[in-house]
């Protein structure tokens, strides 16, 4: 088990580095500098800042230093958008970007694994279609139309519950649904699919031939196997809901990471770029691997061991 | 189980209708004097030498407070701020001012404010190492931009007679970065050398490109010159003569470059603001760019209000600050700065009763605003100009007749209400009207005669001319306005152009590299006067970006810089003008307004073409006639 | 000379942290041309193990594998390939064993092909036609896919792709323990007949002493990855020596008259 | 009165195809302790019936047609789903086929076989532990404290059929149903696994119905043997007699295909053709296309033909092709 | 159970083969389509998605312009003229939606066509192949995950644009084709391709995780005992079972490439204005949610049923082809 942490862990070294790669080389090719702007700077001015960010250096020194003061000294660099340290700026909205993302993974779990769990019971039946079209609504509909709309519709409509905003407890409720609903989507989809397979094992007639209730044999033993589809999936979906969606984090005004990656893009502010990247994939690692080790935890049969599991 | 308990809460309210009852956001911050306002986004810093947009200007012109202070409802007023009296010295030519500073005027630390904080400030703004964005605002006064550009080799040598050619002469030489220069030396430009690579040179010549019109003899005393500065390590502050000084603690004399009689219209930026030298120098150097002076718990400002809480992408928050001389006059407990990007949101929350004012207001938004709330709409002109920029170096533009054609093509008045809807003026030229600068209305809608003149260049009905891209961002409205410009191109020409959209640095990019045939742009004046319109369209301008040049335009704009008398410098601008827009290098479209919803608690907050509403004299009080919530 | 030759073959898989699991341990057999060799043993007793390993499924931990005079063993990969037509297997699980995605035609075809590439059209079609009669399926199902058969059918697909490369050697790997008893007699003759028409050699696993008693001229008896005893399949029905062969055949259960 | 009796049984499933007729009229019925067999093809019916008795038909597409099932005085068939399930599980336990797949991977062996004491005793969890180490001891898993808390993965099939009879008996059923419970294993392991359920019937008194294909083991099992053929019981005798005198052609046919029952080289006898699809009505005989034993031309046409009892309690198909 | 076959023993002794050709007994496809014809569900769907084919690429080039602009008629309400109205530009709705269904049904099919493959094909090498080939796949498709796409995108933009335009001109100029016509082509092309290079990484890890319980059936090792050389064994026995999983996940990343197109051709990598697109019409509409919703409404409704259709199409599609479920 260790060494199957050790391992997966050296590999996400590996990864990263890779990623630091294509990540400083792709920022590079973009056009346009961190300073350019609308109106023009004058030639000394852009002279001096490249040479205060020390991007007036070799190219190879560089993509050196990067990772090397990552290393020695812990340190991101200083966004040259947001003119402060990239640490900061990570950390202070990583908070915000985990809460949302835990919350919308609960509600995207809340709603897709109910909603794939019935229609696989009742599959091929209207209830099947039913509640399979309301989880496509998740996907079919995007946020940037399910946003506004909650806005309009609900927040506008209910006391206490602010159209945007980040601070109160019940701001997250209307930022986490739009976050979560096409994760539920997908969920659903995968709940359902990996429920049809597990009901159809001779298991559960034991269980039946037991006699359990027919809702205790889903939750009992249909339920762990049938959710294993979706803890496989739920991994780098919890990365992709941290690292936010830059129109969820826009629509309601929510101080996450998600936007970030826009803006460091847009601004060509590439030590925020590549310091949220390496975050992201960070991130991805860690996730990829917690979903390997749970799969193990909920089905005994993956034993994991020194190589990658089977 | 919680969460269905509340999504089942959610969908019980909908369905009955529920209505929002009670105090909202807004109710709760006028009682508290509190002014909610829209601010786009979080701000790059709090340094008023380093930042450079609006949304920093709007935080910063309540913390910091300059020699003179914007009138609440008049443009082009100065009222008294840091300095209690100013004055030209000689009214006739303008180009010496005397500032006579406040007395009791501190910061908010409760140190005094001086004549030598502003003589920091301006230093430190032009300091090269500080790289500050908008240091030019300061190159009025005398010796700022040598200094601020390191022109080593100009100031070693202006003064030294028996300097052997005209300083003119040597244009060509790259004494400053020369980012296409063929050496390395070339690309860092001579003034920035350092001594042992000066010292190199003179060894080897080669590894400098030199212009062919220099003679060696020049060469060998701009080096050798070069090399005796980098070697006696001083600064060129001690090389210079810069042009304020301070003859006591409470007077500031700005000498200038040429007479202005608008400078204390250019005080009012904020480059121009003071900032605690105290404190800077007490958390790093002058020309330090990150130093910890501005962290919410260090800084210390000077104006009407001091700032309190900073929330990273949440607010903004300041409050009244007891020390500022004028304390008694602030209208307004305090200031909330939300930076929202998404105007939509803005204006949702604006209407959810969550801010007195939004920073804009959506075009499709207008008028459902318009509709329902028509006394808490705005929409006031604004120092700004839309164009088109035509790239006078690439076929069909090359010919001014092209140009204006596509100008002349343009139904102005139709995009604007159909379009924009934000009640903009259509631009018959550059400059906004303002003041008494009256420019020629040269352009308007013409169709006539734009088929006329594409007909003259040689393309009847649009016939065989070449491929024309229309450049322009990835702004949903920017998206709008170059589909209507091409229909109406299209109908009016019979020219189809190709729209190409772009990421916004990747369309400054290809803007200043001129990949582009016509590309939609637009300039917010920095000051209140034609200038900061006209000067950007010298040939080696920067903000150029199209190629054009003219000299007797240009040589009009240097008239204009000396001369003193207001009204006479007006109209030699408006003679620039004129030559500018017959030659059409922009397609003027329209002139800009700010669109946006305020509160009808928010008294005292008049149109200003600038849009700087100084603070101190707004008032928030609850309007006895409205409904508790007037967004509903 | 014998026709396939199994010299102290062994194959054992490492166990991390432990000791090896010595699945085949140290086999050696000699099989005739022509005789059906009989393989029995429980399961995990390594007779599949084996199977794999002549067939060059796995690879040997030692020992050798000659098959009509040529050390199969010593080839490299793309050699044993070549070579894998001269000895197939038919598997246990006939609905594990078809892929069900494809045909009885393309099924056939494929494995026809192996040995024929030139094979097209009408030959083709024909080609195949005589292979399933062969094997007692009805050509007109040649564009069925698998799961609309039988057990006993796919299992006669199964067999008929095995004979497809003209092989000379077949490993049958249970053929018949999934089947029901009428269905069991069927295939089993079918076996029996190819073997005897196509001159071929077998090697028939069961763990059933009464099916390969009847199938099979030799019985070897396999027991914890060794052979304990190789016999005449009557003989060594009739006078087991080693207890566990006893053992085997006291578990066979019996009709018995209970009257 | 008999423990369980099974009358008219019909079982239908309304498939895309059409009507498959998976047990179309079965009776037979079993008394306390005895050991009733049914045997037959793969599709004769004969794991339906069982199914169709404890409620297990996945319905639809599955449908109970008529029939009924009487146990001690309650009808299986219509007895609501909440009294059935308090019969399964508990007085009428079921073993299945494949150990590998009939036991949940997921969950520990102590988690499953304390299941039905926890839900049909209302035991602690303490004392079900302790009942269910007691139950492994007993059908012979070593170690039971230490097993117990494993996976089914780390078990050999032998060991898991144990565990499922363990489960089954734990909560001391009247009826066991076991359903081809040694088809998957070796013959030494199936050997060991019937004597177990014969040693457990013996001790818990506890009545068997045995399904099976393979003649030979439900002969070692079985006190009555019923022969199964497309939905339809064609011949039911106590097992000595039905084997001595095998009156159905297709039973005749069944024992002459075994290979123990020839002489080594002999061409094994073989039933000719395939079982009848039981999607499409069958009028008549439904074995008389494959019947070489009987006289084919006289079978049965019109009408399926009844089971009759052709005295000692040996009831055959009233087919005057197949009977003999 | 099974109906279609009875006598092993064919009661004729002679064969005519000649006769193959004709009986074709029933193929996978061909038996899938009979049962998905059972499907009242997935009929009904394939029935809306061919309509909606049929409006956007028949029907659609008898409508009005829809690049006409009639900037006095803007937000019209729906009038014989104009069936559905006219939008912020005075355009026609109803071609408008018509007409950007053939960019979103093309980009939503051409992208999963292409993620599809790509996906398949690496996701079934690296399970195949397994080891430390399988560990380096799989930890090439972290990396990827985590690259910004944005910047892939203007990166993209900044290398394809000037493709495109060459490639444009290049082929109005040698081959004599439309202008308007190839601009509008090869403008999308770089799209498909941002599109394709990061749509497949998600279907990668599915298709590995069935190919790991795949190859271990045996059928693999059967084909493997035929001496089939492994890459064949990969794509004819193997590749072929992924595609239950395949299709319905597919059929769940349509809307998210149609979606994509809308935010690519922002930033100038995709339709070029004034063309549109559903997803340029859903984004822009949402913005007119307070004012005249029914810009997001109208075009919403069809591709949202479009995209229902396509769900409900690939999981009849699923059942059809699932061997296991004709086995009742």
């Amino acid at each position: 088990m260790l060494r199957f942490i050790a391992s997966r862990l050296l590999q996400g070294l590996f990864v990263l580095f890779a990623l630091y790669t294509i990540t400083f080389f792709l920022a590079k090719a973009m056009p346009g500098e961190p300073f350019t702007t609308e109106k023009n700077l004058s030639e000394e001015s852009k002279a001096y800042q490249r040479a205060l960010y020390g991007l007036d250096k070799p190219l190879l020194h560089q993509y050196l230093i990067y990772p090397k003061n990552i290393i020695t000294e812990g340190s991101l660099a200083v966004s040259t958008s947001k003119g402060r340290p990239v640490k900061d700026i990570i950390s202070q909205s990583f908070k915000v970007s985990v809460i949302l993302g835990l919350s919308a993974l609960g509600i995207a779990i809340c709603i897709g694994v109910p909603i794939g769990v019935i229609s696989a019971v009742r599959r091929n039946s209207w209830v099947d279609w039913g509640t399979m079209a309301i989880a496509m609504i998740g996907i079919c509909v995007p946020a940037f139309t399910i946003g506004p709309l909650l806005q309009i519709f609900i927040a506008a409509n209910l006391p206490g519950i602010k159209v945007a905003g980040w601070g109160d407890p019940q701001d997250i409720l209307l930022p986490a649904i739009t976050l979560g609903l096409s994760t539920a989507a997908y969920l659903a989809r995968l709940t359902r699919g990996g429920m049809l397979e597990i009901l159809s094992q001779d298991f559960i007639r034991t269980a039946h031939a037991k006699g359990i209730p027919a809702s205790k044999v889903i939750t009992r033993h249909a339920l762990r196997g049938g959710i294993l589809p979706s803890v496989a999936f739920i991994g780098p979906a919890f990365a992709a809901l941290i690292s936010g969606s830059f129109i969820v984090e826009t629509i309601f005004q929510v101080p996450g990471m998600g936007q970030h990656f826009v803006n460091a893009v847009i601004s060509r502010d590439e030590f925020l770029l590549l310091g949220v990247a390496l975050f992201f994939g960070f991130l991805i690692v860690i996730m990829n691997l917690a979903a390997d080790i749970l799969t193990g935890i909920l089905d005994p049969r993956v034993r994991i061991t020194g190589s990658s599991p089977k | 189980m919680r969460i269905i308990k509340i999504l089942c809460l959610l969908a019980a309210a909908l369905f009955t209708g529920a209505c929002k009852e009670g105090e909202t956001a807004v109710d709760r911050a006028t009682r508290d004097g509190i002014l909610i306002m829209g601010n786009t986004s979080e701000p790059k810093g709090l340094d008023p030498h380093i930042v450079s947009g609006v949304l920093e200007s709007n935080i910063i012109s309540a913390l910091f407070e300059g020699l003179v202070v914007a009138h609440p409802s008049k443009d082009g007023v100065a009222l008294p701020g840091m300095a209690e009296k100013w004055y030209p010295t000689d009214p006739k030519k303008p180009d010496e001012w005397v500032f006579e500073l406040r007395k009791d005027a501190t910061w908010s630390d409760g140190t005094p404010l001086t004549a030598e904080d502003f003589l920091f400030s301006f230093r430190r703004i032009l300091s090269p190492s500080l790289a500050s964005d908008y240091s030019f605002m300061l190159y009025y006064i005398r010796d700022a931009e040598p200094y601020h550009k390191s022109q080593r080799s100009y100031l070693t040598c202006r003064n030294d007679e028996s300097f052997p050619v005209e300083w003119d002469t040597l244009k060509k030489v790259d004494f400053g970065p020369n980012e296409k220069g063929e050496t390395d030396f070339n690309k860092k430009g001579l003034d920035h050398l350092k001594a042992e690579q000066l010292r190199e040179l003179q060894f080897f010549p080669l590894l400098f490109q030199w212009p062919e019109e220099v003679s060696p003899e020049v060469r060998e005393i701009l080096l050798e010159k070069n090399l005796e500065f980098a070697k006696s390590g001083k600064d060129l502050w001690e090389l210079i003569d810069f042009g304020a000084t301070a003859p006591d603690p409470h007077t500031l004399r700005v000498k200038l470059n040429s007479p202005i009689a608008f400078l204390p219209e250019i005080t009012k930026h904020y480059t121009w603001f003071p900032v605690p030298k105290h404190s800077i120098l007490e958390h790093g150097r002058i020309g330090d760019r990150f130093t910890d002076w501005t962290k919410p718990e260090n800084i210390i400002s000077n104006g009407a209000f001091i700032l309190t809480s900073w929330k990273f992408n949440d607010h903004i928050q300041v409050e009244r600050n007891p020390l500022y001389w004028d304390s008694s006059n602030v209208g307004i407990n305090g200031i909330r700065y939300l930076p929202i990007s998404n105007l939509y949101t803005e204006d949702r929350m604006y209407f959810d009763g969550q801010m007195h004012i939004t920073y804009t207001l959506a075009p499709e938004l207008i008028e459902y605003a318009r509709e329902r709330y028509p006394d808490q709409v705005r929409n006031e002109l604004y120092l700004g100009t839309y164009f088109i920029r035509a790239n006078v170096t690439r076929e069909p533009f090359t010919d001014p007749r092209v140009r204006m054609a596509f100008s002349k093509a343009i139904d102005q008045q139709s995009m604007i209400t159909n379009v924009l809807k934000g009640g903009q003026k259509p631009a018959g030229g550059l400059v906004p009207p303002f003041g008494d600068y009256r420019p020629a209305k040269t352009i308007g809608f013409d169709p006539e005669g734009a088929r006329k003149l594409l007909a003259e260049a040689g393309y009847p009905g649009g016939k065989g001319i070449p491929e024309i891209e229309f450049l322009t961002t990835d702004k949903e409205t920017s998206k709008a306005n170059a589909e209507a410009l091409q229909a109406m191109w299209k109908d009016n020409l019979g020219v189809s152009i190709r729209i190409r959209q772009m990421e916004w640095t990747s369309y400054i990019t290809t803007m200043f590299e001129k990949d582009y045939g016509l590309a939609a742009g637009g300039w917010i004046g920095d000051y209140m006067d034609p200038l900061t319109f006209l000067d950007m369209w010298m040939k080696d301008g920067g903000n150029n970006r199209t190629g054009w040049h003219n000299e007797e335009f240009e040589a009009l704009l240097k008239k204009a810089g000396n001369t003193g008398d207001p009204q006479a410098r007006y109209r030699v601008l408006e003679e620039a003008e004129a030559i500018f827009l017959s030659e059409t290098p922009i397609l003027p479209l329209y002139w800009y307004t700010r669109n946006y919803l305020i509160h009808p608690d928010v008294k005292g907050w008049d149109p200003l073409i600038l849009d700087n509403h100084p603070y101190k004299f707004l008032r928030l009080e609850r309007n006895p006639d409205l409904p508790q919530n007037p967004a509903r | 000379m014998s026709y396939l030759q199994l010299i102290d073959l062994k194959t054992h898989f490492p166990v991390k942290n432990s000791e090896p699991i010595r699945a085949v341990d140290g086999v050696s057999l000699e099989i005739q041309k022509g005789e059906i060799l009989g393989l029995v043993g429980e399961s995990g007793c390594g007779k599949s193990t084996l199977s794999r390993t002549v067939m060059q499924l796995i690879a040997p931990t030692g020992g050798r594998v000659i098959l009509n005079g040529e050390e199969l063993t010593s080839f490299n990969p793309s050699e044993v390939r070549r070579r894998r037509l001269d000895f197939q297997m038919i598997f246990q699980d006939p609905y594990a064993s078809l892929n069900p995605r494809m045909t009885v035609f393309s099924t056939l075809a494929e494995a026809l092909r192996t040995r024929q590439p030139e094979l097209k059209g009408t030959e083709l079609n024909q080609a195949i036609a005589e292979l399933m009669e062969r094997v007692g399926l009805d050509w007109r199902y040649i564009r069925n896919y698998p799961h609309e058969f039988s057990g006993g059918q796919r299992q006669r697909i199964a067999i008929a792709r095995a004979l497809a490369p003209q092989p000379k050697l077949v490993i049958a790997d249970e053929p018949v323990s999934a089947l029901d008893v009428s269905i069991q007699s069927q295939i089993l003759n079918l076996l029996k007949g190819l073997v005897a028409d196509l001159n071929l050699t077998m090697i028939f696993i069961s763990h059933d002493l009464s099916v390969v008693r009847y199938i099979a001229d030799r019985i070897a008896v396999m027991h914890f990855g060794k052979i304990v005893e190789l016999g005449e399949s009557e003989q060594l029905m009739e006078n087991p020596s080693h207890d566990y062969t006893k053992e085997l055949l006291a578990a066979i259960p019996r009709i018995r008259d209970r009257a | 009165m008999p423990l369980l009796e099974v009358t008219d049984l019909k079982t239908h499933f309304h498939t895309r195809n059409g009507i498959v007729r998976a047990v179309d009229g079965v009776s037979f019925s079993l008394e306390k302790g005895q050991t009733v067999g049914i045997v037959g093809e793969s599709g004769s019916g004969k794991s339906v019936t069982c199914y169709s008795m404890l409620g297990l038909i996945p319905m639809p597409p599955g449908k109970i047609e008529g029939g009924s099932a009487i146990f001690d005085s309650i009808n299986l068939l219509n007895c609501g789903e909440k009294k059935l399930r308090q019969i399964r599980g508990k007085r009428i336990s079921m073993i299945f086929q494949d150990p590998m797949t009939s036991l949940n991977p997921y969950l520990r062996i102590a988690t499953q076989i304390t299941e039905p004491l926890h839900l049909h005793m209302g035991m602690s969890k303490n004392r079900a532990l302790k009942e269910a180490i007691r139950a492994l001891d007993e059908v012979g898993i070593p170690e039971p404290e230490t097993r117990i808390q494993m996976y089914p993965h780390e078990f050999s099939g032998g060991m898991r059929q144990r565990v499922m009879i363990a489960m089954a008996l734990i909560t001391k059923p009247e009826i066991l149903i076991a359903d081809e419970p040694t088809t998957a294993l070796d013959v030494t392991v199936q050997k060991q696994i019937l004597d177990l359920i014969k040693e457990r019937q013996r001790e818990l008194g506890t009545a068997v119905v045995f399904i099976t294909h393979d003649l030979a083991v439900i002969s070692e099992v079985c006190d009555e043997i019923n022969v199964m053929y497309a939905g339809n019981i064609v011949e039911r005798a106590e097992t000595g007699q039905l084997f001595k005198n095998p009156r159905h052609a297709y039973t005749r046919a069944l024992l002459k295909s075994i290979p123990a029952m020839h002489a080594k080289g002999d061409e094994l006898y073989t039933i000719p053709g395939l079982p009848p699809d039981v999607s499409q009505p069958i009028n008549g005989c439904a074995f008389r296309p494959r019947n070489e034993l009987g006289e084919r031309n006289k079978c049965l046409t019109d009408q399926r033909p009844k089971l009759k009892d052709t005295g000692a309690d040996h009831w055959v198909q009233d087919c005057p092709g197949c009977l003999a | 159970m099974n109906s279609s076959t009875q006598d092993t023993k064919s009661a004729e002794g002679q064969h005519d083969y000649s006769l193959l050709q004709a009986e074709r007994g029933s193929s996978l496809w061909r038996d899938a389509w009979l049962r998905m014809g059972k499907n009242k569900v997935a009929i009904v769907s394939l029935i809306v998605f061919i309509i909606t084919c049929l409006l956007c690429f028949g029907f659609a080039w008898f409508c009005k312009d829809p690049i006409q602009q009639n900037l006095a008629n803007k937000f019209a309400a729906p009038s014989g003229e104009h069936w559905l109205g006219t939008d912020a530009m005075g355009r026609d709705l109803f071609s408008r939606i018509l007409y950007g269904g053939q960019v979103s049904i093309l980009v939503g099919l051409v992208a999963t066509f292409v993620a599809v493959t790509i996906g398949v094909t690496y996701g079934a090498i690296s399970g195949f192949y397994g080891g430390r080939i399988d560990a380096i796949m799989m930890r090439t498709v972290d990396t990827l995950l985590s690259i910004p796409f944005l910047m892939v995108v203007i990166v993209l933009q900044a290398v394809l644009s000037e493709w495109s335009t060459t490639t444009s001109k290049w082929i109005v100029e040698n081959w004599g084709w439309n202008k308007e016509f190839t601009n509008r082509a090869t403008n999308v092309l770089p799209l498909f391709f941002a599109l394709g290079l990061f749509g497949w990484l998600t279907l990668a890890r599915i298709v590995r995780a069935q190919v790991l319980s795949l190859k271990e059936r045996e059928f693999v090792e059967a084909a493997t005992s035929l001496g089939l050389s492994r890459l064949r064994v990969l794509f004819r026995h193997i590749i072929p079972n992924t595609l239950g999983p395949t299709v319905v996940y597919a059929t769940l990343t349509v809307p998210g490439f149609i979606m994509y197109e809308a935010t690519l051709s922002y930033l100038g990598l995709g339709v070029e204005s004034p063309n549109s697109s559903w997803g340029i019409l859903i984004k822009e509409g949402a913005n007119y949610l307070e004012t005249n919703p029914q810009l997001l409404i109208l075009p919403g409704i069809l591709f949202s049923l479009t995209l229902f259709a396509l769900n409900f199409l690939g999981d009849g599609l699923r059942d059809a082809l699932d061997v296991r479920a004709s086995k009742d």
